[in-house]
């Protein structure tokens, strides 16, 4: 055990280091002067004078590799910096709207999950009836919705002609605020995970310890409680997890869409003004934030794999 | 106790395939006595698996089964689900092929094994862990506390198909459905479960489908024979090991390495497009012009019976 | 209203629920870059002087000031002004607020760096003397950077104290901000006891809220949506003229675009209303004349009239610039081979690419091909700074402190950043520009600036397209809302909710 | 009960229909539509759907349903070449890496767990936004978040089959890893990768209009049902059907792709034709 | 013709703890021209590994494999492929070792192919392989699944004798069919055996099959080969006490491979063995030669014929 997770935290240290690097070199080479867009005033325009002080003050005049290096450095010392754009710090940053967005989707996440994992078993157990038929056409009809399209549909039925819930915004912490985004949000994950739960189900239905299960005249609410629930949310689980930079994708659009203040607005701001200090310690903590999703994934998936637990075929 | 515990006449099953309905099962009659021992031999493919899950009512959905499988009076495929799933492990056990995927792979074997004591003898919980545990120490397997708590994948495959016949003996069902029970295993371990077998089938009623003669030998009490999804022979075990009468049971244990490894020339036929008249002729030595067209029926030849125009 | 949760709202006064485009999104010191713009939206802090929604240049803090010499202002501070804190306000906090400014820590002390020195004369003066004549100086303090602080407050990056009609509660960052009325405020204290500011990008989504009644007054109201709220009894809109110019940076560095036939051409070739009805549905903007927008005292737009298209003096102008038809595929050639315009332009501000499109129609209709990308806007300037590029649609607030000297110093003198992007210069105009620099004659200054219009509507170096409106939507039971033409004053003491 | 074979082939009729129909109007987009897709009429816009204009005008007076005709070529064009080189590039590198193991798997798998880390979109925007915004852009934005996906599929798949008696029977009978690969491996590992190619076609139609959405998709006046759905943003009440349609084209399209996908999945589920093993 | 010796193989498995499996434990042993020499052993004991190696199928860890004079352990992939058509495995699936994508007739052609013989004969040679192993030409163009169990496995067949091999290692190719189809089978290999002298490393279970096909056996226990002898010594006078318990009706509780196994210095018998001493707990017994050609590799022996003949 402790021997795996020491495993997985050395495989950590070179993903990062090449994260790091990639999007280091990759946002170097990409046209347009970060000092200049850390002091572009509203009005257009820069004050020359102030950007070169700048780009000494913030080592920007150096190499790269030098800036790479130092940077680098610090973060090895837990000092991921300060934004360029707005001096704050960017660990305080990333906490503050990581809170937001964990929320979002942890909200769409629930929601999505007690949807689709009830319905997708439905389906399997239906299949091949209209039920099935239907719940699969609407878990394709939810993945093959633009979600911005489906946000705005949303908000003027349910803000507009309803006026049931705001249209946006984050409320100061009451969750009619977070309906609509989680909605939104959820809609394609949940469409995921029902296609996923129902054909993992109907996979499980078909083996044979199911049959011995029924040959012990087991109801039948317990041969799929007890001997297909559990097998079949192997794939799920292991899939949520890859599924989280899935919601992570779809935040950036809803969030901008919903005045969210969370990560994917940060991000996409910071990329758009090459904020160096900030999107590397966005990048880094969102490949950290992968990793322990995966790395919980996967003991989640011993739990529920006893296999797992002591070998695999390598 | 009654005298025919299990009647099945004219069963028929068919399944729905890309190809074609595939034919498993063509006009079975079966019936044991209460306390008999009914060995089922016969080439891999010909329906021994289906007719098992067919009386059990365990196929998938889409298959199509005709005809009448009478247990104790009851008819089992008129029964509703709630009463079939009664009978189902609580009178008629059934010990899968495939003890490799039989178990279920993250729930450990003792609470399997107990789980149809909780159901069907509303035994507690612990009770029936209790019972799980000297069930597993039943059918010798060493330690049976600890091993009661691991998962089918730390089993071995002997180790699996014991803890099968575990689960089905948990119920005392009254009948019990064997299918191959020593596929597969080395001799060591066969030996272990022939033995256990054999003591099980001192108090009950079995069917035992098998591929290893040794083992119908050993175990039964009547042999049938079944080929391309119908029986062609039955007979008390002694006289069918000492003569055989029909030809594909003839050829089949003149296969034998003992007798001197002579295979049957030809193929099985299709069970889609079943051969006209009877099923073996193509492949048989003493084929007619009346075994190309007729089929011929099940005959009573010296007390016993086959299903061949030779005795006819 | 829904959430009236807050603290001190005991007796349940009148509450205001505004939503903003844009805020702060860390540190609330309006010391620190452009965050002061967003503090003085909020009504919290103020500056010495400031614009009326006229862009007339205004006492706020101080009551005047005198020029003592060509370097020394001398200001005269207001009595009686008190900070939220209760301090009182006099020529120390003053001085202490805008030496904040100058100190080497501060990113854009380098803007101020005409300021030798600020002192405090008496407890109601102070005099700040520059290094060197600079007719803007008593306009840069309107920026708010020189908002005044209470030097009281410890904690200034996240509880702002000001003297503003608003006192500060709670800030959410990058949602809202709380703030709540300050009873002692010098010019009268506001009718609304509390406000909730929300921050929201999605211009829809603005609209959405005001309609839902989430806010009571909204700005920058998509203008396809404008006739839609104004034909609705329970909203008001008001469009005003702002002092934002969206205009067309030419490279001048290159062929053909260095021949000022060429130039004169594209501009004679936009059709500016035709732009401001499709584009800006009409409402959003006004077609300009020249640098400028009316409302500023240094247009001279009552001179000018707005550049009609005319086709053949177009069809002139580009024959004179060497560009024909050769191959007769209704494009025209330059030097016998296919030419075409590229037009870049960024997408932060939705009535950019519209505008763009419909420039591009007007281009093609006349024969030149035109192509349009849009690209982040540090993109584009990357690409202006190295001279590869067309033509770019830019917009920008031409005078962020009410002084022309920003834009014209930039744009048209010959080392000014935007100047090097166009390759435009000119020495007298550049003369012009150092001449009124340093000049303290407001009419004097007014000349030179009004040569420089006029030499540039000459060479078009840029072409200038229009002028935006800011749009805002409210709430019929709002009232007292001004709308300031350089956008950063909006909450004020005079707005009140009618019952 | 019906048979299920009958269901599937119905679905995969359906969406074939679909498709073809689509790939028919991309081809053809010149003779279907009846307006120039980029030509401005601005007297005419935002007009209501007419005779003339059956879905309407948008804010610079182009036809809509001519847009939409026209977009299916780009639409398409994304999603066929985002997924064919993720495909391709994806499938060739989780192959090599699930056939030699060891150390360049390691190397490998690092990197794509690199490129997974690093989300999709965010990686897209980047790119794109940075790059500057456009067809190509976007379609290699597209194809760095895309092929992990395959590239991790193909090798578990990979890893599967190798261990299969059959490969290790062919290197028995001499074959080079070349011969191995091409006739056993890559054979036997497509069906899941098409199924997700597929259904990959409606993924890379919804980023590209998601780019579109954002700002960084294609240029106008180019017709991309993303942009444009962008574009009637603003007028979704006053001129609700600018939006309503390309909607409608891009929910019909990569439900089509990912219905075909789905039904593919059943009908090259291998477990289909072993329904013998009970 | 096959000399192998101190063969090991180690697989390491395992996500949580790092675990060595010795499924081949320094194994040595020697095949003759014309040859069936017999492996028997319980289930999972390395059988099917062992044969692998053998055949380079899968790399030994350790050991030395001298086929035909030539010593293949050392072999780079090349001079490998150009011997590989004189050896042949037949798998013990047949289902997993026939590439579920291509016909039968596609399966038996691939080596024809490989070895690149005239594309003009193949079809020829195909057929004349089908009919060898008892199949019909109709076959040649179905695939696997269309076919019976016992159909594979003689298209496997075909496709090792393709090649015209001079050594088979057969692993139970009669596994999970019924007698008839078995016998097919088995006797197709003894006629190749007298016909062609063909060499055979034969893998099963079936004590009863090996008695008929094999010229020697060796027993392999938990990785380890525990005896060597000729058919009719194994059979009439078995040495090693796990020899003694197959063929016995004794019960027995099988042991498989684990991380720990084989590690230590305990004979790997050890658990089960009625006969263990202090001995057998710390020194490895290796196979030394009881009578002639008879090898066992147990301590103990003297005192278990001094128990039998009791
Ligand atoms: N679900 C199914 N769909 C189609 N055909 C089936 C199905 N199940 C079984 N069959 C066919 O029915 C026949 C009988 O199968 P069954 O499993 O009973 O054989 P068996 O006698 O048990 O053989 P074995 O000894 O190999 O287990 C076979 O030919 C098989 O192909
Ligand atoms: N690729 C592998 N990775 C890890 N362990 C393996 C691998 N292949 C085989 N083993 C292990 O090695 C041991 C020997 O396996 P092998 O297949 O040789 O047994 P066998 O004697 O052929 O058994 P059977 O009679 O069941 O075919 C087993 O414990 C097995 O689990
Ligand atoms: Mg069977
Ligand atoms: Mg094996």
């Amino acid at each position: 055990m402790i021997e795996f997770i020491v495993r997985r935290v050395l495989l950590l240290i070179p993903v990062l280091t090449l994260i790091s690097a990639v999007s280091f070199g990759i946002i170097y080479i990409t046209p347009g002067d970060t000092a200049k867009n850390a002091l572009m005033s509203p009005s257009g325009g820069a004050n020359e004078k102030a950007v070169e002080e700048f780009r000494i003050q913030q080592g920007l005049d150096k190499p790269i590799h030098i800036q790479y290096l130092t940077w680098m450095g610090k973060v090895l010392h837990g000092d991921l910096g300060y934004s360029y754009m707005t001096n704050e710090g960017v660990s305080d940053a990333i906490l503050r709207t990581f809170g937001a967005t964990l929320k979002l989707a942890i909200v769409s996440m629930l929601i999505s999950l007690l949807i689709a994992i009830p319905a997708g078993i439905i389906a399997a157990l239906k299949h091949g009836t209209i039920i099935d038929d239907l719940f699969r056409f609407t878990a394709l009809f939810g993945v093959s919705m633009p979600n911005f399209w489906q946000a705005y549909i949303m908000i003027i039925v349910f803000a507009l002609f309803l006026k049931v819930l705001p249209s946006s915004g984050y409320g100061s912490g009451d969750l009619s605020h977070i309906i609509l985004p989680a909605i939104t949000l959820g809609t394609g994950y949940a469409a995921v995970t029902m296609r996923l739960m129902r054909a993992s189900m109907l996979d499980v239905l078909r083996q044979d310890y199911i049959r011995a299960a029924r040959a012990k005249g087991l109801p039948e609410y317990l041969v799929i409680s007890r001997h297909a629930l559990k097998n079949s949310l192997i794939p799920v689980v292991t899939m949520a997890g890859l599924n989280f930079g899935y919601l992570l994708n779809g935040s950036v659009i809803v969030e901008t869409i919903f005045s969210w203040p969370g990560l994917g607005k940060l991000i996409v701001s910071s990329i758009l003004t090459k904020d160096y200090p900030m999107i590397q310690g966005c990048i880094l903590f969102i490949a950290v934030i992968f990793v322990l999703i995966n790395f919980a994934v996967d003991l989640s998936y011993a739990y529920l794999n006893p296999r797992i637990r002591y070998e695999t075929r390598n | 106790m009654f005298e025919n515990l299990l009647n099945v006449s004219d069963l028929h099953v068919r399944f729905p395939t890309d190809v074609g309905l595939v034919n498993a099962i063509n006009g079975v009659d079966l019936s044991i006595n209460s306390g008999d021992i009914m060995g089922l031999i016969g080439e891999s493919g010909c329906g021994k698996s289906v007719l098992g899950l067919a009386i059990t009512r365990l196929l998938q959905e889409d298959a199509i089964v005709n005809g009448r499988i009478n247990y104790r009076g009851d008819e089992l495929h008129a029964l509703d689900k709630k009463t079939m799933r009664q009978i189902r492990g609580k009178d008629i056990g059934i010990i899968l092929q495939n003890p490799g995927t039989s178990l279920n792979p993250v729930i450990p074997i003792g609470k399997q094994i107990a789980e149809p004591l909780v159901i069907h003898q509303r035994m507690k919980r612990f009770a029936a862990m209790d019972k799980a545990v000297s069930l597993l120490e039943r059918v010798k397997i060493r330690e049976p506390e600890k091993r009661a708590k691991e998962y089918p994948h730390q089993f071995s495959g002997g180790m699996k198909e014991r803890a099968l016949i575990a689960m089905s003996l948990a119920n005392e069902s009254e009948f019990i459905i064997a299918d191959e029970p020593t596929k597969g295993l080395d001799v060591t371990v066969k030996k272990n479960i022939v033995k256990l077998l054999k003591e099980i089938a001192n108090k009950k009623t079995m069917l035992i489908i098998t591929h290893d003669l040794a083992v119908a030998e050993d175990v039964c009490d009547n042999i049938g024979v079944m080929y391309a999804g119908e029986i062609v022979e039955i007979a008390p075990v002694e006289r069918m090991f000492s003569e055989q009468l029909h030809p594909y049971t003839k050829g089949f244990f003149e296969s034998l390495p003992a007798r001197g490894l002579k295979p049957i020339k030809g193929n099985s036929p299709s069970l889609i497009d079943l051969p006209e008249g009877c099923r073996f002729h193509s492949r048989c030595d003493h084929c007619t012009e009346r075994c190309k067209k007729e089929h011929p029926p099940m005959i009573e030849h010296e007390g016993r019976h086959v299903r061949c125009f030779l005795y006819a | 209203d829904q959430d009236d949760s807050g603290t001190d709202t005991v007796e349940s006064g009148s509450h205001l629920n505004c939503v903003l485009a844009q805020g702060p999104s860390d540190s609330l010191d309006p010391a620190s870059k452009w965050v002061g713009w967003y503090v003085r939206e909020f009504g919290i802090y103020e500056t010495l002087f400031s614009y009326d929604e006229n862009m007339v240049l205004q006492p706020e803090l101080a009551t005047g000031y005198e020029q003592v010499s060509d370097t020394e202002w001398k200001i005269i501070l207001r009595d009686g002004v008190k900070f939220h804190d209760g301090t009182i306000m006099d020529a120390d906090s003053v001085v202490y607020s805008l030496k904040r400014v100058l100190n080497s820590e501060n990113s854009r002390k380098s803007e101020y760096d005409f300021i030798d020195s600020i002192t405090s004369e008496s407890a109601n003066t102070i005099t700040i003397t520059t290094k060197y004549p600079y007719a803007p100086t008593i306009a840069s303090l309107t920026d708010p950077i020189m908002s005044i602080v209470s030097p009281e407050a410890d904690d200034i990056k996240n509880s702002p104290v000001g003297t503003g009609p608003f006192k500060f509660k709670s800030y959410e960052r990058e949602v809202s901000i709380s703030l709540q009325k300050f009873d002692d405020y010098w010019n009268g204290a506001s009718e609304i006891d509390t406000i909730d500011a929300y921050i929201v990008g999605d211009g829809m989504t603005r609209l959405f809220m005001l309609e839902s009644g989430d806010a009571d007054i909204s700005r920058y109201i998509p203008q396809s949506e404008v006739s839609n709220i104004e034909s609705n009894e329970d909203f008001e809109i008001t469009s005003k003229e702002t002092l934002r110019s969206y205009f067309l940076y030419i490279n001048m560095n290159k062929e053909p675009f260095n021949d000022v036939n060429f130039r004169q051409a594209m501009n004679h070739a936009i059709d500016r209303q035709q732009i401001v009805d499709v584009a800006l549905e009409g409402i959003g903007g006004t077609p300009a004349e020249s640098v400028f927008p009316s409302v500023s005292q240094w247009s001279i737009n009552d001179e000018l009239e707005v550049i009609e298209r005319n086709e053949t003096m177009v069809k002139e102008l580009l024959a004179e610039a060497g560009l024909e038809d050769i191959d007769n595929d209704g494009y025209l050639e330059y030097n016998g081979e296919d030419f075409e315009i590229s037009i870049y332009t960024y997408t932060s501000r939705p009535q950019l690419k519209p505008s763009a499109e419909v420039i591009v129609t007007q281009f093609e209709s006349v024969g030149l091909k035109t192509s349009l990308t849009t690209m982040e806007g540090s993109a584009i300037e990357a690409k202006m700074v190295e001279g590869d590029y067309d033509l770019a649609l830019y917009a920008w607030g031409v005078a962020p402190t009410g002084d022309p000297d920003y834009f014209f110093s930039k744009h048209f003198y010959s080392s000014g950043t935007e100047a090097q992007k166009t390759g435009y210069s000119n020495e007298q105009v550049d003369q012009w520009i150092d001449d009124a620099k340093k000049s303290s004659d407001e009419d004097l200054r007014k000349e030179y600036y009004d040569n420089v219009q006029r030499q540039i509507l000459e060479d078009c170096p840029e072409i200038y397209i229009f002028y935006q409106n800011a749009i805002t939507g409210y709430d019929t039971k709002v009232g007292g809302y001004k709308e300031y033409p350089n956008e950063i004053t909006i909450l004020t003491k005079d707005i009140y909710l009618n019952e | 009960m019906r048979p299920a074979i009958k269901k599937h082939s119905a679905g995969i009729i359906l969406s074939f229909v679909i498709l073809t129909i689509l790939f028919i109007v991309a081809l053809f987009a010149g003779y279907i539509a009846p307006h120039d897709p980029e030509e401005a009429n601005l007297e005419k816009r935002l007009q209501e759907p007419s005779a003339e204009y059956p879905f309407g005008t948008d804010h610079l007076g182009r036809c809509i349903l001519s847009r939409i005709i026209f977009g299916s070529r780009i639409s398409l064009s994304v999603g066929l070449l985002v997924v064919s080189s993720s495909l391709l590039f994806g499938m060739t590198v989780g192959t090599i890496s699930g056939y030699y193991g060891g150390i360049l798997d390691e190397i490998i798998m690092r990197i794509v767990d690199t490129f997974l880390a690093f989300p999709g979109l965010l990686l897209a925007l980047g790119i794109s936004g940075l790059f500057g915004a456009g067809f190509t852009n976007m379609v290699i934005a597209l194809i760095i978040v895309e092929w992990t996906g395959y590239a991790r599929l193909a090798r578990s798949s990979v890893i599967d089959v190798k261990e299969h008696d059959y490969v290790t029977a062919s290197r028995g009978l001499g074959a080079k890893d070349s011969h191995i690969i091409i006739q056993h491996i890559i054979p036997n590992i497509m069906s899941p990768l098409i199924v997700m190619a597929t259904i990959g076609m409606g993924y890379a139609i919804l980023a590209s209009a998601g780019l579109s959405f954002l700002g960084f998709g294609i240029q106008p006046p180019t017709p991309e049902w993303g942009s444009m759905l962008t574009d009637g943003r603003e007028y979704i009440r006053s001129a609700p059907y600018i939006m309503i349609f390309p909607g409608i084209a891009i929910m019909a399209t990569v439900l089509a792709f990912n219905y075909l996908g789905d039904s593919l999945r059943d009908i090259l589920d291998p477990r289909k034709n072993r329904s013998s093993e009970l | 013709m096959l000399k192998v010796s101190g063969l090991k193989k180690t697989y390491i498995t395992g996500t949580f703890h790092k675990c060595r499996v010795h499924a081949v434990n320094d194994v040595s042993f020697h095949i003759t021209k014309g040859q069936t020499f017999g492996i028997v052993g319980e289930s999972g004991c390395g059988k099917s590994t062992l044969g692998k190696c053998v055949l380079r199928l899968t790399e030994p860890t350790e050991g030395k494999i001298i086929f035909n004079g030539t010593e293949i352990t050392s072999l780079d992939k090349e001079s490998l492929r150009s011997i590989r058509p004189k050896m042949q495995m037949i798998f013990q699936d047949p289902d997993s070792s026939l590439n579920p994508r291509k016909t039968l007739g596609q399966s038996i052609a691939e080596p024809l192919k490989i070895s690149e013989i005239e594309t003009g004969r193949i079809s020829e040679k195909v057929e004349e392989l089908v009919r060898h192993v008892g199949l019909l030409p109709e076959h040649i163009d179905r695939y696997p699944h269309q076919l019976s169990g016992g159909q594979n496995q003689r298209a496997v067949l075909a496709r090792a004798l393709a090649l015209e091999p001079v050594f088979i290692v057969a692993d139970e190719p009669t596994a999970s069919l019924d007698v008839s189809v078995q016998a097919q089978i088995l006797n197709l290999l003894k006629d190749l055996k007298h016909e062609y002298g063909l060499t055979m490393l034969f893998i099963s279970h079936d004590l009863e099959l090996m008695r008929h096909m094999c010229d020697r056996i060796a027993v392999m226990y938990m990785g380890k080969i525990v005896e060597i002898a000729s058919v009719e010594n194994i059979f009439h006078s078995p040495m090693h006490p796990f020899t003694r318990l197959l063929l016995n009706e004794n019960e027995n509780d099988s042991e498989e491979i684990s991380c720990a196994s084989g590690i230590s210095n305990i004979c790997c018998y050890y658990n089960n063995c009625p006969l263990k001493t202090g001995k057998c707990a710390h020194d490895i017994p290796y196979l030394t030669e009881h009578m002639q050609e008879h090898f066992v590799a147990c301590h103990n022996i003297k005192s278990m014929h001094i128990i039998e003949n009791d």
